[in-house]
């Protein structure tokens, strides 16, 4: 598995693109935001959690449907599922590239971005924490999407139809964390939920998603 | 006609979209019902044909 | 490797829901070379994928030991952007293999080895392909056309390394068309050929299995 | 021993459940109960809502208006039945493997759809003269919003994919991993907005203290809607085993041409 690791992230590096192009878009996003609702620090501070979080999702979901894409044409899937090495570790090692060449950077560079947006001095913290906690969720629901529909000839739009609205409880615990940090209020609750949809998304959906992929191959 | 008052806009639109959805839904039902019958005994009949 | 046979026993395998082949019983054991013969669409490539369990059969019964095949498909699962000695690499580390250098060797892939899969001929990722088998370090090849693009001395070297193989107690089944020179048993499997209309098969208009 | 015994008779006194899975027997049930099934939806349905319509009483607070909850409630309900319907449908034919389950999954969702999209609708339409807004980001109208999200998915899923069994397999997952997530986003949102709604929507009747006369049409009125749903499902999936059917059929022919 370590093996599997290995190649996807020497992959992700030789074919570039991979942390670049999500963290260029991420950025794009968080400047076109303020062309959009005007440059007034006090309504861009704050909205900056909730534009970094739906920023980070989508940013995310761009090299969702190259994590099992790939190896499906050249046959690696086939290879792979004939190898000693089980599904749904197969699943997860995937999901966990994904998440160290795309959302990894997304989470690093947020509180920067956040700098844009006026984000109050608390904001750095709480994005990085949030984020950090609640992307291993997004990778993981989204290796699922992506593995439902990695032989659909155009799958890519179908994959944000199927993914989006798997996101929308992430969303709204991770966003609601960072609002209620940044305001100083108690926001534990929030942040145990978060934790617990990323621990449960991680145990659980491997499971499916090689089913799914299973489905897929024959 | 019972007298709907200063709701009337709000009630009866909400009765025409319902009715209207379900109407939608019973058409299209119906046609697709109609085309499958239609496509499965042409098949038939030409299965029939074939062995026949 | 006395107990590594592969048997299928009235096996019927299925194409997107439609029997292809039906009523396939064989046995391949340790020392065997069996080709499988049949026209382009017969199924060949679907009974393969079934005997190495990417699909289920839609009748019948495979028994084989655990973790003894090694498929080889059309496609070879070669990485473009990573050289000879890494593709390779990974496949022998997935199957918990260390050494790559006989494999290299014995498909005469030495002199390739810096080299980025992308850069290479047809007949040479074919090699590599090939190459990974050995790295496997499984008793059961199903290979699918696996001389397709190979030169004459290429399919010598094959035919070498197969036969080394089966020296060694490993099996192999192998759909081609090629005379590989090994003492093999051919199969056809065009006598399985499945009936769609078979009476059997549709006995009420409407039955519980569609297809 | 006993026990093991016990259990095998169990499973036996319930085959004949299984039986109705089959396809031929379920078009041959269908198609004696259907008459009645449409009969009973008309009259259900006509009886609540002529009666919701013309014969309800204003109430103190809400005026006319309450006339609504005689589309609303039905539909609201009806629409979540229906998701759970194909839940269990796409559990069974998961676990089980009988065809008429996975079509019937795929019957009931475009129902489904128009059910969430009127309760949307109605909801919008009585939300703009008593909260003063077309839309609020009220926890119940955002699950319904969610909820249509998810219908949308499961259908898209279900056109994209060619082969058959591959679709059903694949939609059935999405089914199981969807209804755990549109749980998880129920609650999310509650979390995230406490809302204008009311709290239970019968609960509207107690307060006016003529609870009967709204509530016995409304009664009527779900069961209206739950029967038009059955209806529905039973045509539709009637018409999936046709189409199944025509598919199979169709690539035997191929298949004895090549």
């Amino acid at each position: 598995m370590i093996a599997l690791l290995a190649r996807d992230l020497a992959l992700a590096i030789r074919a570039g693109g991979g942390f670049g192009l999500g963290l260029a878009f991420y950025l794009i996003v968080s400047t076109l935001v303020p062309f959009a609702v005007g440059p007034e620090a006090a309504v861009l501070a704050r909205i900056a959690p909730g534009i970094l979080w739906v920023g980070a999702l989508l940013a995310c979901l761009l090299s969702l449907d190259r994590i099992f894409q790939l190896d499906f044409e050249d046959g690696s899937l086939d290879l792979l599922a004939t190898a000693p090495i089980p599904m749904e570790g197969t699943v997860a090692v995937k999901a966990l590239a994904h998440w160290l060449t795309t959302s990894l950077p997304l989470v690093i560079a947020a509180p920067i971005f956040g700098a844009l947006m006026n984000m109050p001095a608390p904001g750095y913290w709480w994005i990085f924490v949030t984020l950090l906690i609640g992307t291993p969720a997004l990778s993981m629901i989204g290796a699922f999407g992506a593995a439902l529909t990695v032989g659909l000839k155009r799958g890519g739009l179908l994959l944000s139809l199927l993914v989006l609205p798997l996101y929308i409880p992430t969303l709204i615990f991770g966003a609601e964390a960072a609002t209620r940090g940044i305001g100083g209020f108690e926001n534990t609750t929030p942040l145990l939920l978060l934790a617990g949809i990323t621990a449960a998304s991680v145990a659980l959906l491997p499971f499916a998603a090689s089913a799914a992929l299973r489905i897929n191959l024959r | 006609m019972p007298e709907l008052g200063k709701y009337a806009g709000a009630v009866l639109g909400s009765w025409a979209v319902t009715l209207g959805l379900i109407a939608v839904l019973i058409a299209l039902t119906w046609v697709q019902s109609r085309k499958a019958r239609a496509g499965l005994d042409a098949i038939e009949a030409r299965r029939k044909r074939k062995e026949g | 490797m006395s107990t590594m046979t592969l048997e299928a026993r009235d096996l019927t395998v299925s194409r997107g829901g439609v029997p292809v082949l039906e009523g396939l019983s064989f046995r391949l054991d340790p020392g065997q070379v069996l080709v499988l013969r049949g026209p382009n669409g017969s199924g060949k490539t679907t009974l393969l994928r079934t005997l190495a369990g990417l699909q289920p059969p839609m009748a019948g019964e495979v028994s084989l030991p655990p973790e003894a095949i090694a498929y080889g498909a059309h496609a070879d699962g070669l990485k473009s952007t990573l050289t000879v000695a890494e593709n390779l690499r990974f496949w022998a580390r997935v199957h918990g293999v260390h050494d790559i250098e006989p494999a290299l060797d014995r498909l005469n892939l030495q002199a390739l080895r810096q080299r980025a899969a992308q850069n290479l001929s047809a007949g040479q990722k074919r090699r590599l392909g090939l190459a990974r088998l050995l790295v496997t370090g499984r008793a059961i090849w199903l290979l699918d056309e696996p001389t397709v693009s190979l030169d004459r001395a290429s399919v010598a070297l094959f035919a070498d390394v197969v036969r080394a193989h089966i020296s060694a107690g490993g099996a192999a089944l192998i759909a081609t068309h090629i005379d590989l020179g090994l003492e093999t048993e051919i199969f056809d499997v065009t006598p399985f050929k499945a009936d769609p209309n078979a009476p059997s098969r549709t006995p009420t208009p409407f039955d519980e299995a569609f297809a | 021993m006993s026990d093991m015994h016990r259990t095998k008779q169990a499973r036996d006194r319930w085959n004949f459940l299984w039986e109705w899975a089959n396809p031929v027997k379920f078009m041959w049930f269908s198609g004696r109960v259907l008459p009645w099934l449409i009969a009973a939806t008309v009259i259900s349905l006509v009886a609540s809502l002529v009666w919701g319509f013309f014969f309800t009483p204003e109430a103190i607070n809400f005026g006319s208006s309450v006339k609504i909850i005689y589309v609303h409630v039905p539909t609201a309900t009806v629409a979540v039945s229906a998701w759970f319907m194909m839940l269990v449908a796409s559990l069974i034919w998961l676990i089980r493997r009988h065809h008429v389950s996975a079509l019937a999954a795929k019957a009931a969702a475009p129902v489904g759809m128009v059910m969430t999209l009127a309760a949307l609708a109605t909801g919008a339409m009585w939300g703009q003269p008593m909260w003063g807004t077309w839309w609020a980001w009220d926890p119940r109208l955002t699950s319904f919003l969610i909820l249509f999200l998810f219908y949308l998915g499961y259908m898209a899923l279900w056109a994209a994919i060619e082969n058959p069994d591959t679709a059903a397999d694949l939609t059935s997952v999405l089914a199981v991993v969807g209804s755990v997530f549109a749980f998880l986003s129920r609650y999310a949102v509650n979390f995230w907005n406490q809302g204008l709604h009311q709290g239970a929507t019968l609960s509207l009747d107690k307060e006016e203290n003529i609870a009967d006369s709204y509530w016995i049409p409304l009664v009527i009125g779900i069961g209206g809607f739950m029967l038009f749903f059955v209806t529905m499902v039973f045509i539709r999936t009637r018409t999936e085993i046709r189409l199944r059917r025509i598919h199979a059929l169709e690539l035997r022919e191929r298949m004895a041409d090549a």
